[in-house]
């Protein structure tokens, strides 16, 4: 049983929806961004496999890129977050409504 | 002679233009004077013209200016002074110099003395330029020149409801009749490529019957609401209303005959087309008996007088449709001279009675009044067509008329009008005059005119008088434009049985009307006598509830129709759909907006609803095209 | 052992990185002369930045003259790509944040320019902007992208008010997802074709002719949905009203602006290919988007009571018509779109500075949002020139001519025309004058209403100095005799374009 | 010096009204009426500088605006559009002569010579661009005047007059843009220029289609029946200049528009749609007409008037010859002095009364005689009385629709009738009878003010009517190159029939030059 | 045959740990399923020959990023339970079905490649390291130093967001506080 590319993709796409449900079903702004973490992480095993199977490295060089964006999307994000928790002291996105209409 | 046509045209609206200026100032007799003497020079300017006519027999043309050019078409204000316009001119000069001298002295205590010479006078203008146009559009100038006229001086005393109605109605029946007249311009216009009288009727020769009939048809419809034919004849009795000298002037003399004038100017379009002609006679006809019968039961002096102007316009329409042109021409100056009396003898006695006019509330006034009571009585005469009146002249001609062209119908029924003239013309001189005196017991105290109003009649009473004499030289001149019809009945026994057996028909209508009305018991009608509850009665003194039929089933759907249209059609249907298509916008946004609900979560969801149905998207259209691809 | 790598100087071209470098370095001197001075005025570091984004102008100017005598210029390892399109959106890019940033010097104190990093962020966002439209390799769209949008989101946050932080987290978040959806997208194109270059994977997808179309619509759906939230296309636009109305009216108007470009750009790369080897799905989709974007949220703007979220609104609307031009795909339909983009770039830059002139530090508590219609009743009679402004670059919105915007709609509904797309252009047609209402209210507020905040018009430009005048002054004119520049503009435009091969 | 005058003509009010921002308030309704006089003047000088005889466009000026897009500002003037242009300068002078004490005289007045500005630009504009920019520009002043002096429901009157017309004309655009492609895709060059597209001849089908766009922004602008609800609201709302330059000079924009546009570039088009318009045109004359009639305010009996005029104009520009043209042409501009009057007369009253409802006068005529007297003359024009002005342009434009169809001309022609049936019975209830409200009994007469403003109008109502030849021979030689250009256009059978051919007129013409 | 049976294991693994992150009420839980999932991710990365990404997805992400995390969820309480009211469940999970099965079903049929030229080939003999160095610092150096700006940024954006006194709001505070606020400042700073 050969271990193909499809495997990989499929794999990374059952992440991917999982990591959609996350972003869906979170209300939590903490427990969201894990969410998005996961979107990320799964496209990086296709990456990386597709270069594998491919046998060029530009797909690694991307999921290398896409860590340092998730990285960086941390940084912010909790910088956010943690101003947005020491106004309201809460990280329910359910509190975050005052504009809409 | 050009220099007297101006003169004769334009004196009048110098007149008019002269009184206007005091429109607003309060009564200056001056207003009254300058233009009635503006208008004798009109006259004088007139006669000048009738004269070279008369002499050289060449008509005068003048072309004073464009009016209209654009494409083809070509309209200039072009004047001719032609026999039957000279004719007319003098019928107008002469009648309204002598109402506007009148109506110095009638118009006097009113307020609005000089506003009503303004009026009079740009009248006089109007008629004058319908009368010597050279072209159709000329003539329509005038047609609604006197419209407007007429309108004003309807409604002059525009504090009464009723004579502001009447002026309203005029104009606008007139103008449904305007309509038709416009229609006939048009058509001769595409027909022909003209709209100068002669060159259109040249045209026409060559044109199909079809088509002239038509156009025939609709220049008619604007004769008969300017002549106030039936069904458009309302107006006139209503006009009464307006101020007696206007309603000699106007609804008389002249204005009315207009459409006389345009059928006998247009008679070689006519000629062309008998059965239309045929018609024209046979309406004439009708209208002639119509408005005779309705005269017979009025209480009302000036609609009396009225109603015998149309039973007149009848008359002349008969003799013009039967071809003989001159003739009504020629019945239609006389009895401008004699109806113009009539009325004017009227308004003396309207003068006398405070502006009552119901000749029951009156009688025995010829102690008081015995120079309207002699001028009324020779201008009834006339009328009645009596010898050797004008009216005996003109009227027997068309009688002659209808009977040598064998439409012995028309003949009986204009045969049987003259002996109704006869009657309600003594019937109410009978009532105005003679009898009892019934108005000292209402508080009346009548009085005789002025010296001048008087004197100022008496022209017009000799023109009626002897007028009737003139007829063979006026044969002579008017040949030369219009058709030479002369009637002879073939047999001399026939033509004086004819003749005497209708002055006898006469008379002995005028002998009933005297022994009718003069008789001591005739009361101030309550509505309670036997008579005045019969059928027929009402249905004469109802006018045979045209105007009621006017009212009830035009008007006043007209009126709701209007209502109907605005509040539901305009506010509600088309300008609902409008506010209807922005409303519904505005209210999706409205309804909508909830959907930005401001939660974080939900627009995650939008944003991954949009994703996924992006990807059903995107999946059926792969699989439409792996599968039929292959 | 690998083989040593040869490369020549001449061969990097790395004058092709020298207008993005200026930004770069410009924020870093901002950052260091804090570190040695802090507290210094923040008209300094406005003038600094104002001075290194003219310089970054002035560099821009020589790439263009390069472009227009030698055509597209690849650079370091081709992963620069500097050709007309590139050109061109910096220059909007760069010519709009000089016009945006002097909109810090107002009149009352403001919590984050207090901060020299607001200005270091600044520069470094446009710097990331500029790298996303000056690259056809995707990991370098990407990493550009999340620059300049990480910078972004903390601009907005550093407005410091509860509502910009909640704005902000807003965008942040989605923008997370946004950044899943394009590296998802960026994948399959890779497995699809081997490459993440865009002219590689249009090369690989010709060459195919298509074969797995299914998997390029993949591609395409995941793409279309990142850059459907960068560009505000319903339903991805539901971040925009609330963080326009989070953000200060400033940086609202600068992100209707700048990021949308530099998104435009990328989708433009991205798409024209597609459009023009005829895949129909996608060109139904952006059909779909376009009329959509325009018509929602022209209905959405109608009912709104606050001015600024009205323009967020608008602000979509004008993307998705705009967003039509890719559709489109035509030659003068992608002038179109630039053309438009920098007139709309001088209407909304006089609309949002007059809301930011009027903006109080603190919300009125009788209005119930910072720029309500309310606020703005009567304004003509308290304070004509103001009205007379707004009124101005409200019309201007509006499409009404002779004004700046009618040029570009003129031009882009044009390019409709040209291409047949009848229906299209009938329903932007329309749309502008669903959208008439909305503006017009405003007009109607300001010239018909009585005033409710005061007869002191004072009120109504608290925050106004010299600069921020001139900045409305500069727009006003933009905006009034567009006529006059159009048509250089438009030749430019087109050539630079044409020349790229777009 | 005549070069420019166009442009002078177009831009002196802007810039006037830009300076006239700096002007005292106390001092600037003299500085707006000298403005418009000196305005009015330079449109007078235009007149006579203008050669009668000729029948192409004169005073043209051309400046490249895009010329990569084909637009260019191109102005020009010939017959047709004359003498709008002046009547516009006119009115905007009467206008501000006329002003009566209005709050914000300064906007006021600013606004009215932007007006001018656009009304200037629109008939003068020989670019379809340049025509769109103005003609759009011409709904932001009285936006405002609607919108800021206007009744109790100015503001929803004045967003429906901006929104409706915006509409129509987006429409209008697209169909330009199209114009403007095919005239690329024949020639190779964009270019937005009308002299242009006229010689372009295009297929029937996209005719009717570039028609039916164009026409929607036309027919609302006219207004034509059933986009003519705006117009009630606007008029009932406006101030009582706003009312009068709407009347006399925006609406005949849409006509103008017709003539300029749609029946040069599409005559086998206006031929195929000629029998629609006209049902339309006679749905607008008596329809229109009857709603009149149940009106109880007098202005909207004016308003409504006036769509009922525009009816007639509409159909002599459909007529297709040169009389119905010309007399539609005429007719606009005589409708622009009419209406515009009655307006004036209407605002005379609404400021002594504050109301415009006829049951709140009766009798007027005995208090106020002057104005009575005036309102009957300008009455008996509206109603076309012959020797005033309407009854040229009436007679012309029914004349000319005879020509091809009869029935449909006897059913406009009842124009006449009901017209007169709504004026008069106006007429009737505000000035005859007796004087029955206390309030009515001292009003004072008009004043000198208003005489200045209503008295020139009276006289060009009487004077074009006697003697139309001044205007009408300009507006005839136009028209007779507009009317040859559609016939030799024309492609369809049917068109070519119905469309006249004028070179036959030599022989016609020397005949009567004598 | 033992590439079939890791990569099998490690999917199991990975999906169960990232279906504990989504769906767990507890956010310590979350967080140590979420460092467990990104490790097993590295296998994957380690199977595929990927061995630097590996490396880096452990140091950075379990390292950095989770160690990140874990500082942020100092501030939170988190031994309450995370309580999440759902609006429609329907719609959640409706739309993630819908659009996993819909990827799958096409992600799942096998890609049909020709015409692919590996740009920057695995070249056999290599250290993946080395390998991805070259490629790193030559085709790539721009965006790395891209990523260098967009790390600074991020940081930058952290220490604003975080460390400057954003709860105080210097739009509203008067010249005097704020004075107050800078002097106190100089004075932490000098001592």
């Amino acid at each position: 049983m050969e271990i193909g590319l499809s495997h990989y993709l499929v794999l990374s796409t059952i992440l991917f929806a999982i990591g959609l449900v996350g972003v869906m079903k979170r209300k939590n702004l903490l427990l969201l961004f894990f969410s998005t973490e996961i979107l990320l992480n799964s496209v990086n095993i296709a990456f990386a496999a597709i270069s594998h199977y491919y046998g060029d490295l530009t797909g690694q060089m991307f999921a290398f890129f896409v860590i340092a964006i998730a990285a960086s999307e941390v940084a912010v994000g909790l910088g956010l977050l943690i101003v947005w928790h020491k106004r309201h002291n809460n990280i329910d996105l359910d509190t975050m409504s005052s504009m809409k209409g | 002679m050009e220099l007297f046509l101006y003169t004769a045209l334009f004196a009048p609206f110098v007149g008019s233009l002269f009184a206007a200026i005091f429109g607003a100032s309060p009564k200056t007799i001056i207003a009254g004077i300058i233009p009635s003497i503006l208008l004798g020079v009109s006259l004088l300017s007139s006669t000048v013209l009738l004269v070279h006519v008369l002499s050289t027999g060449e008509a005068v043309h003048v072309e004073m200016m464009t009016w209209m050019h654009t494409g083809n078409l070509y309209i200039p204000f072009g004047f001719l002074v032609d026999q039957v316009s000279v004719t007319m001119m003098m019928v107008v000069t002469v009648v309204s110099t002598v109402v506007h001298v009148y109506a110095i002295g009638y118009m006097s205590h009113d307020k609005a003395f000089n506003r009503f010479f303004a009026w009079l006078s740009a009248f006089v203008f109007s008629m004058m330029i319908l009368v010597m146009s050279d072209n159709f559009a000329g003539l329509f100038i005038g047609w609604e020149g006197v419209g407007v006229c007429s309108w004003a001086l309807i409604g002059f005393w525009y504090h009464k409801e009723s004579a502001t109605w009447a002026a309203n109605e005029a104009f606008i029946m007139n103008r449904i009749a305007d309509l038709g007249m416009l229609i006939g311009i048009f058509l001769v216009y595409w027909n022909t490529g003209t709209l100068q009288y002669h060159e259109a009727f040249e045209a026409m020769k060559h044109l199909d019957t079809g088509i002239l009939t038509t156009i025939g048809i609709f220049l008619f419809i604007g004769a008969m609401g300017k002549s106030a034919q039936f069904p458009l004849h309302t107006w006139l009795a209503d006009a009464m209303e307006g101020p007696t000298p206007v309603s000699a002037l106007i609804h008389a003399a002249t204005m009315v005959t207009a459409g006389v004038y345009l059928v006998v100017r247009s008679n070689e379009l006519y000629s062309l087309i008998p059965n239309v002609g045929l018609f024209i006679a046979s309406l004439g006809a009708f209208v002639a008996v119509f408005a005779a019968t309705m005269a017979l039961v009025n209480r009302d002096i000036k609609r009396v007088i009225a109603y015998s102007t149309l039973s007149q316009l009848g008359y002349m329409f008969a003799a013009a449709g039967l071809g003989a042109y001159w003739v009504a021409l020629f019945h239609l100056m006389a009895h401008a001279f004699f109806k113009a009396l009539l009325f004017l003898g009227g308004g003396n006695v309207m003068h006398a009675m405070s502006d009552e006019l119901d000749p029951f509330k009156m009688g025995g006034l010829g102690k008081t009044m015995k120079a309207t009571m002699i001028l009324m009585t020779l201008a009834s005469v006339a009328l009645a067509g009596l010898f050797p009146l004008a009216g005996f002249f003109s009227k027997d001609m068309i009688l002659e008329a209808a009977f040598s062209e064998h439409h012995f119908i028309i003949y009986t029924v204009l045969l049987f009008t003259a002996g109704l003239t006869a009657f309600y013309s003594f019937r109410i001189i009978a009532l105005i005059f003679h009898g009892e005196d019934r108005h000292t017991a209402l508080g009346f105290h009548p009085h005789e005119a002025y010296p001048f109003m008087i004197k100022a009649m008496i022209p017009l009473a000799i023109l009626a008088a002897i007028a009737g004499f003139a007829r063979p030289y006026y044969f002579d001149m008017v040949i030369a434009v219009l058709p030479e019809t002369e009637y002879h009945i073939h047999s001399a026994m026939t033509y004086w049985t004819m003749t005497i057996g209708t002055q006898l028909f006469v008379i002995a209508a005028i002998y009933f009307a005297y022994k009718k009305y003069m008789s001591s018991d005739i009361k101030v009608p309550d509505g309670t006598s036997e008579m005045e509850n019969s059928f027929k009665y009402k249905l004469l003194i109802n006018q045979y509830y045209i105007p009621y039929f006017y009212e009830e089933f035009l008007v006043k759907p007209y009126r709701a129709l209007s209502r109907v249209f605005w509040k539901d059609i305009d506010m509600k249907i088309v300008d609902g759909t409008v506010d209807g298509i922005a409303n519904i916008i505005y209210n999706t946004g409205e309804n909508t907006r909830g959907m930005q609900s401001g939660n974080l979560s939900t627009m995650l969801k939008w944003m991954v609803a949009g994703l996924v149905i992006l990807l059903s998207l995107a999946v059926i259209f792969g699989l439409t095209v792996k599968y039929s691809g292959v | 052992m690998l083989a040593p790598v040869n490369v020549s100087m001449e061969s990097l071209n790395l004058m092709t990185l020298a207008p993005m470098l200026i930004p770069i370095v410009g924020a870093l001197l901002i950052l260091v002369i804090d570190l040695f001075k802090s507290n210094l005025d923040k008209s300094l570091y406005v003038m600094l930045s104002i001075l290194f984004l003219l310089m970054d102008f002035g560099v821009l100017f020589e790439s263009a003259g390069l472009f227009a005598e030698g055509g597209t210029i690849m650079g370091v390892f081709d992963v620069m790509l500097i050709d007309g399109l590139a050109i061109i959106a910096q220059f909007i890019i760069v010519g709009t944040s000089m016009l945006f940033i002097p909109l810090a010097l107002t009149n009352t104190r403001f919590h984050e320019f207090s901060y020299p990093e607001f200005f270091a962020l600044f520069l470094f966002m446009i710097s990331g902007f500029q790298f996303m439209v000056s690259t056809d390799n995707l990991i370098l769209v990407f990493v550009g992208l999340e620059t300049a949008s990480l910078a972004l989101y903390t601009l907005i946050a550093m407005h410091n008010r509860a509502k910009s932080f909640e704005a902000a987290v807003k965008y942040f978040t989605m923008g997370a997802l946004a950044a899943g959806f394009y590296s998802f997208g960026s994948m399959i194109f890779y497995a699809l074709t081997g490459s993440v270059e865009i002219n590689q994977i249009a090369a690989v997808l010709e060459a195919n002719q298509y074969a797995d179309i299914g998997y390029v619509l993949i591609a395409v759906t995941f793409m279309l949905a990142s850059f459907g939230f960068k560009l505000s296309l319903v339903p991805f636009h539901t971040w925009a009203p609330d963080v326009y109305e989070g953000a200060s009216a400033a940086m609202a108007g600068y992100m209707s602006i700048v990021p949308k470009i530099a998104a435009f750009i990328v989708v433009m790369r991205l798409f024209e290919f597609l459009i023009h080897s005829g895949v129909v799905w996608l060109e139904v989709i952006l059909y779909i988007f376009v009329i959509l974007t325009m018509t929602i949220s022209n209905i959405w703007a109608l009912v709104q009571t606050d001015v600024k979220r009205m323009l967020a609104y608008s602000s979509i609307s004008h993307a998705g018509f705009v967003m039509s031009a890719v559709m489109i795909g035509t030659t003068q339909a992608n002038s179109a779109l630039l053309l438009y983009w920098v007139l709309f770039a001088f209407t909304n830059l006089g609309s949002f500075s007059m809301l930011w002139i009027s903006r109080a530090k603190n919300t009125d508590n009788a209005a119930e949002s910072d720029h309500s219609y309310n606020k703005f009743a009567g304004l003509i009679k308290t304070s004509p020139v103001m009205a007379s402004f707004m009124g101005l670059f409200m019309l201007s919105l509006a499409g009404i001519p002779p004004f700046a915007l009618f040029w570009g709609k003129l031009y882009l509904i044009s390019s409709a025309v040209t291409s047949g797309y009848t229906v299209l252009a009938l329903i932007m047609a329309l749309n502008s004058a669903i959208a008439g209402y909305y503006y017009l209210k405003l007009i109607v507020y300001m010239f018909m209403k009585d005033p409710v905040v005061g007869k002191d018009g004072h009120v109504y430009t608290v925050n106004s100095t010299l600069s921020l005048q001139v900045i409305v002054g500069f727009a006003a004119i933009g905006t009034i005799f567009a006529v006059a520049f159009i048509n250089p503009l438009l030749e430019f435009i087109t050539a630079f374009a044409y020349n790229s091969g777009y | 010096m005549f070069d420019h005058i166009l442009s002078i003509l177009i831009f002196f009010p802007a810039l006037a009204a830009l300076f006239g921002v700096v002007v005292d308030k106390d001092s600037i309704r003299a500085y707006g009426l000298s403005v418009a006089v000196v305005e009015f003047a330079l449109s007078l000088m235009l007149w006579f500088g203008f050669d009668a005889s000729v029948s192409g466009m004169q005073f043209m000026e051309q400046v490249s605006l895009i010329p990569a897009f084909g637009v260019n500002y191109i102005v020009g003037v010939d017959g047709i559009s004359l003498f709008i242009i002046v009547l516009a300068a006119f009115f905007t002078m009467i206008g501000i002569a006329s002003l009566t004490d209005t709050k914000n005289v300064k906007n006021m007045i600013i606004t009215l010579l932007m007006l001018q500005m656009t009304m200037a630009g629109v008939f003068a504009a020989l670019d379809a661009i340049l025509f769109y920019v103005f003609w759009e520009l011409s709904l932001v002043p009285m936006l405002y005047i609607i919108g800021a002096w206007g009744g109790p429901l100015r503001v929803y009157a004045s967003i429906k007059f901006f929104l409706y017309t915006f509409t129509g004309s987006l429409v209008m655009l697209v169909g330009m843009l199209f114009m403007a492609y095919f005239y690329f895709q024949a020639t190779g060059v964009w270019s937005f220029a009308i002299l242009d597209w006229y010689r372009l001849i295009l297929p029937q089908s996209y005719q009717l289609w570039l028609f039916a766009a164009f026409f929607m922004g036309f027919a609302i602008k006219v207004p034509m029946f059933p986009f003519h609800t705006w117009l009630p609201y606007a008029h009932g709302q406006a101030p009582t200049i706003g009312s009068v330059m709407l009347a006399a000079i925006l609406l005949k924009m849409g006509t103008y528009a017709f003539i300029r546009f749609s029946l040069p570039l599409f005559p086998d088009a206006s031929v195929f749609f000629m029998f629609p318009v006209a049902i339309i045109a006679v749905i607008m004359i008596i329809y229109t007409a009857m709603v009149a009639y149940a009106q109880e305010d007098v202005k909207q009996v004016v308003a409504y008037s006036s769509v009922s005029h525009m009816g007639v104009i509409v159909l002599g520009t459909f007529a297709m010859n040169v009389e119905g043209i010309s007399g539609s042409i005429f007719l606009m501009i005589a409708h622009g002095v009419v209406s515009g009057a009655l307006f004036l007369l209407v605002g005379v009253i609404y400021d002594r009364r504050h109301t415009k409802m006829m049951d709140q006068f009766g009798g007027l005529a005995s208090v106020m005689p002057r104005y009575a007297t005036i309102f009957g003359l300008m009455l008996m024009a509206s109603v076309g009385l012959p020797l005033t002005i309407n009854f040229v342009g009436e007679f012309l434009s029914l004349l000319g629709f005879y020509e091809q169809s009869h029935i449909i001309t006897l059913l406009a022609g009842i124009a006449i009738i009901v017209g007169a049936i709504y004026m008069l019975s106006a007429y009737k209830k505000m000035f005859f009878g007796e004087v029955t409200r206390e309030e009515n009994k001292n009003l004072p007469d008009v004043n000198k003010r208003e005489l200045l403003a209503l008295i020139p109008l009276a006289i060009i109502t009487v004077w074009l009517g006697i003697y139309p030849k001044p205007v009408l021979e300009p507006i005839n030689n136009s028209v007779e190159a507009v009317v040859q250009l559609m016939h030799d256009k024309a492609i369809t059978p049917e068109a070519k029939s119905a469309i006249p051919s004028v070179i036959k007129k030599d022989e016609t013409s020397t005949q009567e030059a004598h | 045959m033992f590439e079939a049976i890791a990569f099998y294991l490690f999917a199991f693994l990975t999906i169960s740990m990232f279906y504990i992150v989504v769906t767990t009420q507890q956010a310590l839980y979350a967080l140590t399923a979420l460092a467990a999932g990104m490790i097993f991710i590295s296998a994957f990365f380690f199977i595929l020959g990927a061995d630097f990404l590996g490396a880096v997805q452990i140091i950075v992400y379990t390292g950095a990023v989770m160690a990140l995390y874990a500082f942020g969820m100092m501030f939170f309480d988190t031994t309450r339970d995370v309580k999440e009211k759902q609006g429609n469940k329907f719609i959640i999970v409706g739309l993630s079905t819908l659009s996993a099965v819909l990827v799958v079903l096409i992600v799942s049929a096998p890609i049909v490649s020709d015409n692919i030229v590996a740009l920057y080939p695995v070249v056999d003999g290599i250290g993946n390291t080395q390998e991805v160095g070259v490629v790193l610092f030559t085709k790539y150096l721009i965006p790395f130093e891209v990523a260098a700006v967009m790390l600074l940024v991020a940081m930058v954006a952290g220490i604003v967001l975080a460390g400057k006194k954003m709860d105080l709001s210097l739009t509203l505070m008067n010249d005097a506080e704020i004075r107050e606020l800078n002097e106190e400042k100089n004075k932490k700073e000098l001592s």
